[in-house]
């Protein structure tokens, strides 16, 4: 072909225009911190692993929870979520049903009998820990994939602490306790069982332990002063609740069994004791919002025919019956008696309103402090006074879940790791939040929270069955599909397809492959801008549904 | 060279009037031109057409001014132009009309020309009859092969042939040898009229 | 370990079911994450869009001199790739003057990558005619051609060379890429211009608000008033509706035109980061209609998902501030909202079935 | 030379390969010619008087007289042109045809098909431009558009139009430029007179097969049409004026090719008439030549020493050959069928430029406005004055004085605050 002089031209040209010159802001990749792996106390990365299931990954999934979590068909049942709680999806629907998607994982595991590898180097030291409750378990389980050699000593007749005594079986069947439990143990990790520790740096002089984790829980009982000449049958929640755990045959507490507390365990043995044919009466001294025990678990305690008296407290007590004076909630959001009292007919009384932790094992260490309800002091690494012996748990102050707990495990085994290998342990500096106006959540359909099937009521009145069934893998899949993905590129393509210059890469489709932007920050998506075209419009940032990219400034 | 000079109204046909003389003369073996009086085609409106016959190549494509023949296919043109301006003293003049040059006040003409050279014939007539409708143009044309000699009944019938299609080709001719006849029995000193009224039976 | 007795809300999941299951290898019916997203990895390629293909043709290329975030490059790129996926890579673009042309051919350098012509500014639809005459001649039938130009070249200088092609149904799609002005030459008005938008030819002064209302040249309804076999309006803002009816349109012969809003950043008065959000807001607020006609009949149109004010829309573009500062102009705001109800109304878009739940996809 | 007498019409193709004259309408013949070139594209809007060519072209595109031809009726002249401009891009012969206004309204396309160096046969049939509107022949429409950078050829007779049309399609295509034939409306495009039109098979081997110089196609994709800044558009400019010095060359190859050819020598730059001894000679472009050349032959029986000067190619204006053919007349008169108000004639500014060098005066008259008639009288009687060196520097032919005069009157009566 002949083309006359400049009026025809050869095409594609214009690459040789490098237009990259006119940007004054870059677009840049970024990894955000999603809302639910900064509210997960056990530090779990959800995000990261509801990507994984959303392919259907279900083993990368479940791999990547138990790097923080050893526990996740337990943590699908019990934990509290605060993760669904934070959940961005919340602003647009319905939070994503995180915990259910984490409970099918769980539950597949123990399936098909998936395990986790420990790390082959051994570092030779030798940990102690004190307590197979969930914190301790956890500690242990991290320790030895941290290379340590542990033993878990408990002074009760089976691992689980709380999970086991805490928690009722209807809310978390002990078959998966033992099934999570005997994978750690499958680790490599020695549980020692009834064994009441009193003195611990004795034993670990005797059998040459490197250090200590204590994680021995809040088992005492508060008790409040209730008059009651008729010596009315009064117990406490924890020893129920234990009782129910262990004792072959339970014995009867009563016809009209009343719980005086607002709190989860309050409920939990109300529910019990509903499941064992009796009456149970909540009797809270504020009112029904104001009640530390999770709405979920009030609504199905209602379900269940629990009933309640909200603004009451407990004044006397009799064999039939207790007497109650009415309450009225101050300005400060306190309660306030009003002089009237009234009376409830029950034959028993259970105290739950709260623990304290049994302390006397501590006390003969020197340098360990505590306070007057025992909680002990401990460090920012959970160090106590005492050089080598760490605490979590209940026992240390925060919130007393079992997520927390957990969690405690998990960052005292980091500190413990950095102790004995005499180096500090940095935590890795957080990125900034991925909250939710940052997303373009137009990009998202709509797709209502899958709803998980319920034990019909009649049952959940005679039987410890399980409450809340599990979702099958196409409500698993769907649930995890919900996710926004926030603040982590998904690979929507949306920043590939949005530029006006063709200005956006493709990466290799390679995990392997080290991903990072001409400034050398690192990201996990598998795209790179080139700056040699972009103009820096920002349509990218703008149009990017999960907010992976950020506009930076050009130094010019 | 010979110059015809045709007058008429939009819708008579003067251009294809002049269009086939100049045919005619060519198949005769003669140089033609033919052209009409430019304008917007419209009904009723007066036309004139222009037809020039040479022995020679024909270069000037001028209007005719000084025309040696000039068929009139519309009688009522004739006290609105001078249609006869520039006539050679030789000159044709044809009119369409059942009525005789007297009649049409066309007193002044016959004078300046030789005897015979100013005619009427009922050419609307005989193309109503021949035809069936009243398109006066070859009808004209007959005549004026007849009147003049200066193109052959044969040679017209074949323009016509090649200009029309063959059903309403040989209607035409009937018209043109129609009126080819009637001035033929003019000049033979029959009344014209007394033709034009036979003619219309 | 399901319970025997399932809530509501759980049907969904049991058909949910049949059609998916990963491990089977089956096909994802639906899927949440970026439903509406370029692409989308846990989808296969061909359901993705052409835009998420590095294979896309990238029919204009980098290095055009068009402003930050501009919508026609945008657009043009879209509409094109899309065609040449179509046509198996066999497209003829003519092109009328304006930006599009202006900031992808300057000599030396052309970001077209597919054989491109540019002849005027008035003409783009009959030069395209006589390419597709010369192919159907040449027995080249099987490359397809497009036209496109601004909103100037089609609803006012070309306006009698579009109807021309449309009547005569010649084998072309003509894609108008509506910016809403003359933005090349320093944004005045055009035809296209919405009633109260500030150019430079419609300033707002006093209480002058800007462009006038007039009757609107409505060019899509136009277009289908030929009773051409495909007319359809579309948005940067949607890349699957628009490159969904860019196919629809290669599927058929004829006269066709798409009618495609591309926002400009500089005209508009936006951030270079807006010219989606703005084109989106055009259409969840109703101004901006997404409908498809065949043969002069309205057979589809895209219901909105999140309804806004036409205020919303208004608002982030400074051409329209004066309705805001000093004084709120309600009443213009209000004549403003009138027509994008007299929309909503007749192509019924407020009706609640688009195809974005997934739900809907489930099933 | 003469056609025997045929019993039956003649019909289609069938008479196209007839290698025989006929009495037929230039616009007819015009037509033959330009299906004989095989164009593939024809777009056709109707304006008098070049309408009846079209019209023919749609009929041979019918009846199949002629094939493999898309005939496009389009909305205007602008879209005409435009669509030969696509389609010729895409690699087809392109065809259209127009008229004054016409030409004007399409005349950016004008521009912009030389700018593209796009080889379109246009046929321009010549007529005034209003307002006042005028449908009748003058160069008013060609000269407006003289330096639209596309080869102007201006034919004396419809078989001089037939023979310019085959050589413009050759010209076009060699040189990748657009070529307009110019014939005068009515005069040429209505006139019945004889024409003889080459056999097909003829036409195919003077004309080859389309092959253009750039064409839109996905194989090699380009961009036609890019934007040219200051830094190359003077070197645009400067290689579409070397173009059309080449045009200047080639036409009188492609001329005397075409004789060789087909026995006739039509086209080329210019042909003279009796110039040889000629005192004065006259210039002027189409069918007028045939009046003139009357009234050469007229004024010469009377011992008047003049001779014509017939110019075919208009644009390029041959300055060299013009100067050549006048060199050695003491004086030169251009009768041009059109006015530049405030200028004059401009073949005559043209005429004169050429002869810059010499000492011969150039006259200049204005004839045949707007259809006026140019008597063979009135032109002698010029010539005659011309002779006896009366002739005022520019002359309006025929021009009504009175009326003229009446109107400058009241002209100069009238003040806008009165």
């Amino acid at each position: 072909m002949n083309k006359p002089f400049a009026t025809t031209l050869d095409v594609g040209s214009s690459l040789a225009n490098h237009t990259g010159s006119w940007r004054t802001e870059r677009p840049v990749y970024v990894d955000r911190m999603p809302p639910c792996n900064q509210a997960c106390p056990a530090g779990e990365n959800t995000q990261d692993w509801l990507y994984h299931a959303e392919e259907g990954n279900y083993r990368t999934a479940w791999e990547s929870i138990v790097r923080d979590n050893p526990f996740p068909a337990i943590m699908g049942r019990a934990c509290y979520h605060p993760c669904e709680t934070s959940c961005n999806r919340g602003s647009l629907d319905a939070a994503v049903n995180i915990h259910a998607v984490e409970r099918f994982l769980g539950d597949r595991a123990i399936a098909l009998g998936w395990n986790i590898a420990s790390s082959e180097e051994r570092s030779g030291k030798k940990v102690l820990v004190v307590g197979a409750g969930p914190s301790g378990l956890s500690a242990a389980y991290h320790l030895t994939l941290l290379g340590h050699e542990v033993t878990v000593v408990e002074a009760g007749a089976a691992p689980g602490g709380m999970m086991r005594f805490g928690i009722p079986a209807y809310r978390l069947p002990r078959t998966i306790i033992d099934a999570e439990i005997a994978r750690i143990v499958a680790l490599g990790v020695t549980i020692r069982l009834n064994e009441p520790v009193e003195d611990i740096p004795a034993l670990l002089e005797r059998e040459g332990f490197d250090a200590a984790f204590v994680a021995i829980g809040a088992h005492l009982a508060k008790r409040v002063d209730i008059p009651a000449p008729d010596a009315g049958k009064i117990l406490d929640a924890i020893g129920v609740l234990r009782e129910l755990e262990t004792g072959e045959s339970m014995p009867r507490i009563g016809r009209r069994v009343i719980v005086y507390g607002g709190g989860n365990t309050a409920l939990d043995v109300a529910r019990s004791v509903r499941r064992l044919g009796e009456e149970a009466i909540v009797v809270y001294r504020r009112t029904r919002d104001k009640m530390p025990a999770h709405e979920f678990e009030v609504s199905e305690a209602l379900e269940e025919g629990v009933q309640f008296h909200w603004l009451r407290t407990v004044t006397h007590m009799t064999g039939e019956s207790i007497t109650v004076e009415k309450m009225t909630l101050g300005p400060d959001g306190f309660p306030r008696g009003t002089g009237e009292y009234e009376t409830i007919e029950g034959d028993a009384l259970i105290l739950a309103l709260g623990q304290n932790v049994d302390t006397h094992v501590l006390d003969s260490i020197p340098g360990v402090e505590h306070s007057a309800d025992g909680v002990v002091k401990v460090g920012p690494n959970m160090m106590t006074g005492h050089k080598g012996i760490f605490a979590g748990g209940d026992m240390v102050p925060s919130e007393r879940t079992l997520t927390v707990a957990i969690g405690h495990g998990k960052k005292a085994a980091r500190n413990i790791d950095a102790y004995l290998r005499g180096i500090p342990y940095v935590p890795k500096v957080k990125p900034a939040l991925a909250s939710f106006e940052r997303l373009n959540t137009w990009y998202y359909s709509d797709a209502g929270k899958t709803v998980q099937p319920v034990l019909e009521d009649v049952r959940r009145r005679s039987t410890f069955e399980e409450v809340v069934g599990g979702l099958d893998e196409t409500n698993a899949l769907f649930e995890a599909r919900r996710c926004l993905s926030c603040g982590n590129c998904f690979e929507c393509d949306n920043c590939f397809g949005v530029c006006p210059d063709n200005a956006v890469i493709k990466l290799p489709d390679s995990a392997a492959i080290e991903r990072s932007d001409s400034a050398g920050s690192p990201h996990s998506a598998p795209f790179a801008i080139d700056y040699d075209y972009c103009k820096g419009c920002g349509v990218c940032a703008a149009e990017c549904p999960c907010g992976a990219i950020e506009m930076v400034p050009e130094e010019i | 060279m010979f110059q015809v000079r045709i007058h008429g109204r939009g819708g008579q046909g003067v251009v294809t009037a002049a269009e086939l003389l100049s045919m005619t003369a060519f198949t005769e073996g003669l140089h033609a031109q033919a052209f009409p009086s430019f304008g917007s085609e419209r009904m009723g409106a007066p036309v004139a057409a222009f037809c020039r016959i040479s022995n020679t190549p024909i270069r000037t494509r001028e209007p005719i001014a000084d025309p040696d023949g000039v068929i009139v296919q519309d009688p009522t043109l004739i006290h609105l132009f001078d249609l006869f301006g520039g006539l050679s003293k030789e000159g044709f003049v044809l009119v369409n009309s059942s009525r005789t040059p007297e009649s049409l006040g066309l007193s002044a003409i016959l004078e300046k020309l030789p005897t015979g050279h100013v005619r009427t014939i009922p050419a609307t007539e005989i193309a109503r009859e021949k035809i069936g409708r009243p398109i006066p143009n070859i009808a004209m044309l007959g005549g004026f092969a007849a009147m003049t000699g200066i193109i052959t009944l044969k040679a017209l019938a074949w323009a016509i042939h090649t200009k029309f299609p063959k059903a309403l080709a040989e209607k035409n001719i009937e018209a043109a040898q129609a009126a080819f006849a009637a001035v033929q029995h003019a000049i033979a000193g029959e009344p014209i009229a007394a033709r034009g009224e036979e003619l219309m039976v | 370990m399901d319970a025997p007795h399932i809530k509501a809300g759980q049907t969904m999941n049991v058909e949910a079911k049949e059609t998916m299951n990963v491990e089977a290898g089956q096909k994802i019916k639906f899927y949440q994450t970026g439903t509406l997203t370029v692409g989308n990895r846990l989808l296969d390629e061909d359901l993705r869009t052409v835009q998420a293909s590095e294979e896309r043709s990238n029919a204009i290329t980098s290095g055009h001199r068009a402003c930050q975030g501009c919508g026609e490059a945008l657009g043009a790129r879209y509409a094109l790739d899309a065609a040449m996926r179509a046509a198996n890579g066999k497209i003829i673009a003519v092109n009328a003057t304006g930006c599009l042309e202006v900031f992808s051919t300057p000599y030396p350098e052309t970001s077209w990558t597919l054989p491109w012509l540019h002849s005027l500014f008035g003409n783009a639809a009959s030069v395209a005619s006589g390419v597709a005459a010369a192919l159907r001649r040449l027995g080249k039938a099987d490359i397809r051609v497009v036209a496109q130009g601004g909103d100037g070249g089609t609803t006012d200088i070309g306006f009698a060379c579009l109807s021309g092609m449309f009547e005569r149904n010649d084998d072309v799609l003509y894609l108008c890429y509506d910016n809403q002005g003359y933005m090349n030459t320093g944004v005045q008005r055009s035809s296209a211009t919405p009633p109260t938008a500030r150019t430079a030819t419609t300033p707002a002064v006093g209480t002058a608000p800007g462009n006038i209302f007039g009757t609107g040249k409505d060019v899509p309804r136009i277009a289908m008033a030929h009773g051409i076999p495909y007319v359809a309006t579309a948005s940067v803002a949607d890349l699957h509706d628009l490159e969904r009816k860019v196919t629809n349109a290669m599927q058929v012969r004829g006269a066709r035109y798409i009618h495609i809003l591309v926002p400009c950043p500089l005209g508009w008065g936006t951030v270079t980061n807006a010219t989606i959000r703005v084109a989106r807001l055009a259409t969840e607020s109703g101004l901006f209609p997404l409908f498809e006609a065949e043969h002069g009949e309205i057979v589809a149109s895209s219901p909105i998902r999140r309804a806004v004010p036409v205020e919303d829309y208004l608002k982030i573009q400074s051409r329209f501030a004066h309705l805001f500062r000093p004084t709120r102009d309600d009443a213009h705001l209000a004549a403003l909202q009138a027509i994008a109800d007299k929309n909503i109304q007749r192509y019924n878009l407020l009706r609640n079935d688009h195809g974005n739940d997934a739900r809907k996809e489930a099933a | 030379m003469k056609t025997p007498i045929q019993l039956t019409p003649p019909k289609g193709p069938v008479e196209l390969t007839l290698p025989k004259a006929r009495q037929i309408e230039g616009s007819r013949a015009i037509a033959e010619a330009v299906g004989l070139c095989r164009p593939q594209v024809i777009c056709a809007y109707p304006i008098t008087p070049q309408t009846h060519i079209v019209e023919e072209l749609s009929a041979m595109v019918k009846t199949g007289e002629l094939m493999d031809c898309e005939f496009i009726n389009v909305e205007s002249e602008f879209a005409a042109l435009s669509v030969a401009i696509g389609a010729s891009a895409a690699g087809a012969r392109a065809y259209t045809a127009t008229s004054s206004q016409g030409l004007l309204y399409m005349a950016e396309a004008v521009y912009n098909a030389s700018g593209m160096q796009l080889p379109i046969v246009m046929t321009l049939g010549n007529r005034a431009i209003g307002a006042p509107i005028n449908i009748w022949n003058d160069h008013s429409d060609a000269m407006a558009l003289r330096d639209a950078g596309w080869v102007l050829l201006f034919a004396e007779t419809n078989q001089e139009a037939i023979d310019l049309h085959l050589q413009a399609f050759r010209l076009a295509e060699e040189l990748s430029t657009p070529v307009m034939v110019c014939v005068d409306g009515f005069i040429l495009t209505h006139a019945y007179e004889e024409v003889e039109l080459p056999t097909p098979e003829a036409v195919d081997r003077w004309l080859p097969k389309f092959q253009p110089r750039q064409v839109l196609d996905p194989a090699e994709p380009i961009t036609m049409g890019a934007l040219v800044g200051p830094e190359s558009f003077s070197e645009v400019r400067y290689l579409a004026h070397r173009k059309q010095l080449r045009a200047l060359e080639r036409i009188p190859e492609l001329s005397a090719e075409f004789n060789a050819t087909f026995g006739r020598n039509s086209g080329g730059i210019l042909r003279t008439y009796k110039t040889e001894g000629a005192e004065t000679i006259v210039l002027a472009m189409g069918s007028i030549n045939g009046t003139i050349e009357d009234a050469i032959d007229e004024l010469r029986r009377n011992g008047h020493a003049i001779g014509a000067v017939i110019l075919t190619t208009f644009r390029p204006f041959p300055y060299a050959s013009v100067a050549a053919a006048l060199k050695n007349a003491s004086q030169a008169i251009v009768v041009e069928k059109s006015l530049t108000a405030g200028m004059g004639g401009p073949l005559a500014a043209d005429v004169t430029l050429a002869l810059a060098n010499t000492s011969t005066p150039v006259y200049s008259v204005i004839a045949g406005l707007g259809g006026r008639p140019i008597p063979q009288a009135s032109l002698e009687s010029i010539f005659e004055r011309a002779r006896d060196r009366e002739l005022p520097e520019t002359t309006f032919l025929d021009l009504h004085w009175d009326a003229v005069n009446q109107a400058i009157t009241k002209e100069l009566s009238w003040t806008p605050h009165t």
